[in-house]
């Protein structure tokens, strides 16, 4: 096991090489970043000084060489826009990312799998088709509309949630948090609300599938006529052997909505990372956006990894040598 | 036994219809697919407008509500939007761009992801990290970046939107057909075939896939009306198609700004559009997968 | 009267819409302390009564007649709640395929000990001395160990074992054991049995045996229900169906019992299967495989084979499953392994068909020539394997057609355009309708899935077969069509066969020559009729005098 | 109005600023922000603010007189020698990188802090839009940063001092946002939300607020529903559409001013082709003038203002607000399909030609919509349009390595009417500011002598004149297409005035409780 984990670490360094590179070609091809900064009126001189203040004038094999040396010392960059230390912006939006997205992630597991189960087991009940029926609409609205329904009914016109911002924090180890002020948490409600929504459907269907094919299997009729309480019987001898493809989606997920929920931060203007990137590729401020995707790229490598060892977990016959 | 056939002639379509004998929701479903193609197909002749025709726009027509006149004298059924697209033609149109992108985008994903994930469960060591670390990388990369480099070098283009949105979708299947792969790897049937001497691929495709594909294709229809929304944020940054050919998604987006202000129908119509088409297809999808559920082939 | 089944029919909806009856007019009663035997053919219904009385029939089931009252209560009405209150505290239920009936992503220790603190007031410490306590009763070695296996990791007379102690766990009213010792060497089946008797005899519960062993019948029950498709054909004392059955099919089943005390060249068989013209087509295609060419020596040569399998704590928790096991098979014989379950004999047939490596050091040759990796492929047509579990054997998405011929036909043996009609006709051969052909393999009784299996290796017409446990679900008529035939093939064609069973009798009728295993070694090795007749080594005597009986001379004689 | 209000502001900002240093940033926001805490010599509208006058000493020295006891709000008091320390810190480049006006203030040689009360400015050569510039010179305290005695300008910033200016973080943290204005920092997060306090020794008319919150939602919809949510109380520039709602409901309002933003159409009328312009034979149509006139004649401003913006925008006839002051009288530029196609066909492109319509897809208001609409017009005319629509850094990039022959852009400085035309219009030239965004390769003898006297020409009425020759000549020749100029919009809850400027920055200061 140890040796799997440090194989597979090992491999992602040469991950985070390609990536790297990858970015930082790709933000080069993309756009300019003195054309960017450079106000309306800049000179020529005030380019040239401009480009070779960042370095932007050498060749760009020098300037990858030159990242990657700075890495190694630990030193990421810093900001074309913000003119601060790449790291010291990532890790302070970092926190209210982390947290609207965890809420999410519980929020879709805590009803997704439920919904998903019930639907599974009682293939004919009304709610059955009902659950289907909502979750599909759940998914087909696009993220950004979903949004803002939710700001119109529940700030708008309920006025029970506040519409968009942060609102106030705790600070916990110097990490700044909301889920633990009831204030903060109103403010978290909708954009965790948002991001769940897709959440929710796709565990309920992935349940709802897995739960329809594990609950024809012998040991399941014969764990019934065990007589042990149904909630065990589905909660461990039914969830157990339906929980890969969700782990797998929640792996993928939690990835991808640390990374990239860029809409849900947008409208409800949640000050996550997510939105940085953005603005940074936009804004053309590549050491951040290379910075970041060093760091996403290692954190997906992470979750994947872990995810990977739940499978070993969830199923004793996956063995990794 | 005596079961009476109502067709004297078996049709060719049977084996097809199958699955859906029986069941009124999935066989409206599939009606519902066969109408949305059939509209997207025959938009031209459809539409009262050609809503990519600039001649045939003018922004005096904008924002008029449903049934109202047009300046030439026409009736628009739903509406027009800003620049005055007639909705319903609009929506017509935009649909040929959505179906066509989401479905590629997704088809082409679907298989590479499978096959990769296949070949990840079967062939295991180096074959599984390298398709797997390709995974991490993939989703590792944001869209918008993937989509301005596709901008950047090959320029614009529907080609270049179907590839960005398989390749977010490729991975993601690939993990998905692993891991539950993965389970069912060990699995006696398998071993089973092995002693039997069936190939690899054979094992891939006829043992492997059918059982460990269920989640992919639970997640389908998710990842259609994703690759219909995201083809419209591909297209905002210029990848995709030019805002004067609007595609569904980028329809729905575009509403968006006058969803508050009351004109909702621009936003809403192609909304809803393509709620139902995703809904049809689900409900198709699901009765399909449950049909081919061994453990479900009963009349429920 | 604990349980009282009154005119039952129970019918399955099948896929193409069709009922097919299963059940008609089954009546039976049973009281406190009884024992009832079900027997039958293969596919008669059995399991299905027995579920039906759990409630455990699948969706598609329905009982479309009659009453099955538990002390007056009509349970055949119930909702899933109301049998969610009988289920293992008042009935317990020994399921038929013992390795998939253990979920296989918890432990051993996890599903036993749940059963146990569902129904008894023993909590944590308590109810894990008391699942050590219920795995020694059902003689299970190391006890403590095996709580925290997984299934897989067990043999199948182990998880047969497990099963036996999560049904008996709360001491229910009623027992429901469906061929509960299948899987079972016969020492161990004569204690599991014995825990039975006791239990009914003890603690007044009813017990209802479904089984195919007469000799287990003989001595376990007090009355015998005869069930032959879906029908009851008569009920009565034991004694008296034994020794003076009065209908024909019963005669017939008495008939067929092999008998352990001498050797004959064919089972008796009373034309189980219909001659159909399928079957005869099925029958010449098997009879036209290519007769093997004896090239002198040894078909197999294992040598040294030894197989740890890897614990979780280091070394500490390996586990030797062999230990320097060698033999050889010669061509055209049927090599006998028998012996204590869990000694490592499924093991050996993996390792030889390469499922399984061994540790380092083992020899396995075919033909003179050690076995590849890369070789697998090309040995399909020439090794072929009837597994244990023959369920989970089978792809859950293919129809029980093609995965008889999906294999032959993949491997070139058989062209594409007649695979159906093979299919059909193996299926016939091995006394299944050809109809089946299109049915899923999770709708098949537990011996109809073996029968698949066997057609499934049968269908390459390989030299070598490795049978494990090949005929452990089915009853005496059938087993008896199936050795047959491939006796004949093994005559015709010079068929070698691997054969693992419990059944001692059937081992003798079956076995050239034998080895007799235990934990992991062999302990005796020899011409069969020798080792049966003349064990020199203590085990193998064990083995014999455990053997229950079926004395035909005694049962006539009451 | 006036009376100090026991209220917290709650603002909502389209965009984030970036930082609380105001030297680096050029950005609105940034400017908004930093508007609350610092001020500068001249004020925005042209009006005294820290200098309470000023006069040209020469052609090459102008000298301010600063107003009499202003404190920073940290206690220092405001003199001339703060001055010269905030032109040494705006010629600064940290990093290499240019301040807001560092460049603009080029031709300044030396700052001279007369007496406390008096600071003198020589340049080159006559630089007249000095005054424009200032208006970007936001005024730091010296003592705040620790300077002790003089200080001695020089024109790279160093003044001896360079080691000792605080950085941005130093800003952020608020510790060296010390300024003279009605606010004081509290605290200011790189998220773009910033918490501001009453200055209660504010030198000019008491502040209203007693704290003002300032927030950052960039999205359109949830800056108007944070507004009916009641999460803010003033949100700038609501969506045209969105101003439905708010008249519809009693509790809100709006308010809307003129901007100072020209948008405008750049053709590249080099007579070797454009890019992205193709015509059949091969010609370059953008070159000849009555192409140009087609295109501008066939748009309809007024369809466009009245349908897009709902008459918040005002049909532009020339490249600057022609309510801006300086701006000439000029006639409306009139919309006339046939006489646009007659041109057309004058000019040989009866059967039209091809353009590229370039327009950054997330810069202007209801850009992509006017992109849409200038379509529409061309393909009526006969041209073939393809609207190319891409992110702004993507745009600029492009635009700036010269790939775009005809391109969407928008320009709007409170520094006067020639802004516009002496950058985008006229040949570069580094030394007179002239030209630097210069892509239409428009060249033209007298309307590049009438701006190059106007750069040099320190005399208001001569320099007005100048603007107007070479307005009605570029107007003329077209080499860009004026569309429209911005109107600012805010919308707030009702129980608020606003008095916004044409610049549309927002801050408190603009707001007052009924
Ligand atoms: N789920 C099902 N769907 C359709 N048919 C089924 C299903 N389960 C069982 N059958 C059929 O019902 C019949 C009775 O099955 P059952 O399992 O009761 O037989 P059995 O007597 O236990 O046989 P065996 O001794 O082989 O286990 C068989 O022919 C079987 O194929
Ligand atoms: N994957 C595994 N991991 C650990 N132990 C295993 C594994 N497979 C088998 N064993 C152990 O190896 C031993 C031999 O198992 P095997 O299945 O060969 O027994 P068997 O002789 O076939 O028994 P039975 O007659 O009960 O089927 C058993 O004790 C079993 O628990
Ligand atoms: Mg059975
Ligand atoms: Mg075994």
């Amino acid at each position: 096991m140890i040796n799997f984990v440090l194989r597979r670490l090992g491999q992602s360094a040469i991950l985070l090489a390609i990536m790297s590179l990858l970015v930082f070609v790709g933000m080069y091809v993309i756009s300019d970043p003195v054309a960017v900064m450079a106000g309306e009126d800049a000179t020529e001189a005030d380019r040239a000084a401009l480009a070779a203040a960042y370095g932007l004038d050498r060749p760009l094999p020098l300037q990858y060489l030159a990242f990657l040396g700075n890495i190694l010392r630990g030193d990421f960059g810093t900001s074309f826009v913000y003119g601060r230390p790449v790291l010291d912006l990532i890790f302070e939006r970092l926190p209210a990312t982390l947290e609207v997205v965890f809420l999410a992630m519980v929020l879709g597991l805590v009803f997704g799998i439920p919904m998903g189960i019930f639907s599974g087991l009682n293939r004919k009940n009304p709610l059955t088709r009902l659950i289907s029926m909502v979750t599909t609409i759940g998914y087909s609205i696009p993220n950004f509309w979903q949004a803002l329904l939710f700001i119109l009914i529940f700030a708008v016109w309920l006025r029970w949630l506040p519409a968009t911002g942060r609102g106030p924090t705790t600070e916990v180890l110097g990490i700044q948090l909301s889920l633990l002020n009831a204030e903060g948490l109103r403010y978290m409600l909708l954009p965790a609300a948002n991001l769940a929504v897709a959440l929710i459907c796709m565990q309920t269907r992935l349940a709802r599938s897995g739960t329809q094919e594990v609950m024809y299997q012998d040991y399941m009729m014969f764990a019934q006529a065990k007589g042990i309480a149904p909630r065990r019987l589905i909660g461990r001898h039914l969830l157990r052997n339906i929980l890969i493809p969700i782990v797998t989606i929640t792996a993928l997920e939690l990835g991808t909505l640390i990374a990239f929920s860029t809409v849900t931060e947008t409208v409800f203007s949640w000050p996550g990372i997510g939105k940085l990137l953005l603005d940074s590729i936009y804004r053309s401020d590549r050491p951040v956006v290379v910075a970041y995707m060093i760091l996403i790229t290692l954190m997906f490598v992470l979750i994947n990894l872990i995810a990977d060892i739940i499978y070993a977990v969830l199923d004793p016959r996956i063995r990794y040598s | 036994m005596s079961a009476i056939k109502l067709s004297a002639e078996p049709s060719r379509l049977d084996p097809l219809l199958a699955p859906f004998r029986h069941y009124p929701a999935a066989i409206a479903g599939l009606v519902g697919i066969v109408i949305f193609a059939l509209a997207a197909l025959f938009a031209p002749l459809i539409a009262p407008q050609n809503p990519f025709d600039q001649n045939q726009l003018d922004i005096m027509n904008g924002l008029l509500s449903p049934m109202s006149e047009m300046m030439d004298g026409r009736v628009s059924l739903l509406g027009t939007d800003a620049v005055g697209r007639d909705i319903l033609s609009a929506v017509l149109y935009g649909m040929r761009t959505s179906l066509l992108v989401a479905l590629l985008a997704v088809g082409i994903g679907l298989v590479i992801g499978v096959v990769l994930g296949l070949l990840a469960v079967m062939r295991g060591g180096w074959v599984d990290a390298i398709i797997m670390r390709a995974v991490d990388l993939t989703v590792s990369f944001p869209g918008v970046l993937l989509a301005l480099m596709l901008l950047a070098v090959f320029g614009s283009g529907v080609d270049k939107v179907i590839l960005a949105l398989a390749i977010g979708i490729w991975a993601q299947n690939a993990r998905m057909v692993r891991a539950v792969g993965l389970s069912e790897m060990k699995k006696d049937y398998i071993a089973a075939a092995r002693i039997g001497g069936i190939g690899d691929l054979r094992i891939m495709f006829h043992f492997l896939l059918p059982n460990a594909i269920s989640p992919v294709l639970v997640l389908m229809p998710m990842a259609i009306s994703g690759a219909i929304v995201a083809e419209a944020t591909l297209s905002f940054l210029g990848v995709g198609v030019p805002i004067t050919e609007p595609s569904l998604g980028l329809l729905i987006s575009n509403g968006n700004d006058y969803l508050l202000s009351g004109r909702w129908w621009i936003s809403v119509v192609p909304g809803l559009v393509l709620v139902l088409m995703v809904l049809c297809i689900n409900v198709v999808a699901d009765r399909l997968r449950d049909h081919a559920n061994p453990y479900l082939q009963v009349r429920g | 009267m604990l349980l009282h089944i009154d005119t039952l029919s129970i019918g399955y909806e099948l896929a193409n819409g069709r009922e097919l009856e299963a059940i008609k007019d089954f009546s039976l009663a049973l009281d406190r302390g009884q024992i009832v035997g079900i027997v039958g053919q293969s596919g008669a219904g059995k399991s299905t009564i027995g579920k039906a009385i759990l409630g455990l029939l699948g969706e598609n089931a329905r009982i479309t007649k009659g009453s099955i009252l538990l002390e007056g209560q009509d349970i055949a009405a119930f909702s899933p709640r109301q049998f969610a209150t009988i289920r293992g505290k008042r009935i317990g239920y020994i399921y038929q395929n013992p390795m998939t009936a253990l979920n296989p992503v918890l432990s051993i220790g996890e599903q036993l000990i749940e059963t146990i603190e569902a129904h008894t007031p023993r909590r944590g410490k308590q109810a894990r001395d008391y699942a050590i306590e219920l795995l020694t009763g059902a003689e299970v070695s190391h006890p403590e160990d095996r709580l925290s296996k997984y299934p897989h990791q067990l043999s199948g007379g182990l998880c047969q074992r497990i099963v036996f102690a999560i049904a008996i766990a709360a001491q229910p009213d009623l027992i429901i054991a469906d061929e509960p010792t299948t899987a079972l060497d016969v020492t161990v089946q004569k204690a599991v049995l014995g825990t039975l008797k006791r239990l009914a005899s003890q603690e007044n519960i009813a017990i209802i045996l479904i089984t195919h062993d007469m000799g287990v019948v003989s001595q376990m029950c007090d009355e015998v229900y005869v069930l032959l498709r879906g029908q009851l054909v008569e009920h009565g004392p034991t004694a008296q169906i034994i020794g003076a059955p009065s209908e024909r099919y019963t005669r017939e089943l008495m008939a067929a019992i092999p008998s352990v005390e001498e050797k004959r060249p064919r089972f008796d068989v009373l034309d189980a299967f219909a001659e159909t013209p399928g079957r005869q087509r099925g029958l010449d295609y098997l009879r036209s495989g290519i007769a093997a060419q004896d090239q002198g020596g040894a078909v197999l040569a294992v040598r040294d084979l030894s197989k740890t399998f890897k614990g979780k704590k280091g070394r500490a928790g390996d586990f030797k499953a062999l230990d320097g096991v060698s033999f050889e098979v010669r061509r055209g014989e049927t090599f006998g392994i028998v012996g204590e379950s869990g000694s490592g004999k499924s093991t050996i047939g993996r390792v030889i068909l390469g499922l399984v490596d061994p540790d380092p050091g083992a020899i396995i040759e075919l033909d003179g020539r050690p076995i590849g990796h890369g070789d697998r492929r090309t040995l399909s047509r020439r090794l072929q394997c009837i597994f244990q579990d023959p369920y989970s054997s089978l792809n859950p998405r293919m129809d029980a057609g093609t995965n008889i011929t999906y294999g032959v036909v993949a491997a070139g043996l058989v062209p594409r355009e007649t695979a159906q009609a093979l299919a059909g006709d193996l299926l016939e051969v091995v006394g299944l309708p050809r109809a089946v052909a299109a049915k899923m393999p999770h709708a098949f009784s537990g011996g109809e899935r073996q029968r698949i299996g066997i057609a499934r290796a049968l269908a390459y017409r390989p030299e070598l077969i490795f049978c494990d446990e090949p005929t452990s679900a089915l009853d005496v008529t059938v087993q008896a069509e199936i050795l047959n035939l491939m006796k004949e093939l093994q005559d015709s064609l010079g068929l070698t066969l691997v054969f693992v069973s419990h059944d001692l009798a059937v081992v003798r009728q079956m076995c050239d020559r034998l080895i007799v295993m235990k934990s992991g070694a062999i302990v005796e090795a020899g011409d069969a009729e020798q080792v049966l007749t003349e064990p020199a080594e203590p085990y193998t005597r064990q083995l014999l005098s455990a053997m229950p009986r079926f004395l035909r001379s005694a049962a006539a004689a009451s | 109005a006036g009376a100090a209000n026991a209220e917290t502001l709650r603002l909502a900002y389209g965009t984030a600023p970036v930082s609380a240093d105001p030297y680096p940033y050029s950005d609105t926001q940034t400017g908004s922000l930093s508007e609350h805490v610092f001020e500068m010599l001249v004020g925005l509208d042209d009006a005294p603010l820290l200098a309470k006058d000023w006069a040209w000493e020469s052609d090459k020295a102008i000298v301010f007189n600063l107003r009499d006891g202003v404190n920073f709000s940290n206690g220092a008091p405001f003199t001339a020698r703060d001055v010269v320390y905030s032109m040494c810190r705006m010629m600064y480049r940290v990093d290499g990188k240019a301040n807001v006006v560092t460049s603009a203030l080029g031709p300044v040689t030396n700052v001279v802090a007369v007496d406390d009360h008096k600071a003198r400015f020589e340049t080159t050569a006559p630089y007249p839009i000095i005054t424009q510039k200032l208006k970007f010179l936001k005024i730091l305290s010296a003592e705040a940063a620790g300077i002790e005695g003089d200080i001695a300008f020089d024109q790279d910033g160093d003044c001896g001092i360079s080691a000792s200016y605080p950085s941005q973080a130093d800003f952020d943290a608020g510790s060296a946002a010390i300024g003279t204005g009605p606010y004081i920092y509290e605290s200011f997060q790189a998220t773009g939300d910033a918490n501001l306090v009453r200055n209660e020794n504010y030198w000019g008319e008491k502040p209203e607020w007693d704290r003002v919150e300032i927030r950052s939602v960039p999205n359109n919809g949830a800056r108007i529903a944070g507004l009916l949510a009641g999460d803010y109380d003033i949100i700038e520039r609501p969506s045209a559409e969105d101003l439905q709602v708010i008249e519809r409901d009693p509790n809100f309002a709006y308010s809307t001013v003129p901007g100072l933003q020209t948008i405008f159409l750049v053709l590249d009328t080099n007579a070797e082709g454009a890019a992205g312009v193709t015509a059949a034979d091969g010609s370059a149509p953008l070159a000849d003038v009555r192409v140009r006139q087609a295109l501008s004649m066939a748009i309809d401003r007024k369809a466009i203002t009245e349908r897009l913006f709902a008459g918040n925008a005002t049909p532009a006839n020339q490249f600057a607000p022609s309510y801006m002051p300086g701006a000439p009288e000029m006639p409306e530029l009139i919309t006339d399909l046939d006489q646009a196609k007659a041109l057309l066909a004058e000019a040989g492109y009866a059967d039209g030609f091809e353009i590229e319509l370039n327009v950054p897809a997330d810069r202007y208001t209801n850009g992509q919509l006017v992109a849409q609409a200038i379509t529409q017009y061309w393909t009526r005319l006969g041209v073939k349009v393809t609207l190319r629509t891409e992110p702004w850094s993507v745009f600029q990039t492009r635009r700036t390595e010269g790939q775009m022959g005809v391109f969407m852009y928008g320009w709007g400085h409170p520094q006067g009417a020639a802004q516009l035309i002496s950058g985008a219009f006229a040949q570069r030239n580094d030394d007179l500011g002239l030209g630097a965004a210069n892509f239409s390769s428009y060249d033209n003898p007298d309307f590049e002598a009438a701006m190059q006297a106007w750069a040099v020409e320190v005399d208001p009425a001569r320099s007005e004149e100048l603007i107007a020759k070479a307005m009605a000549q570029s107007v003329a020749d077209l080499p860009g297409i004026p569309l429209y100029y911005n109107h600012e919009l805010w919308a707030h809850r009702a129980g608020i005035e606003i008095s916004g400027g044409a610049e549309g920055r927002t801050v408190a200061t603009m707001a007052h409780s009924r």
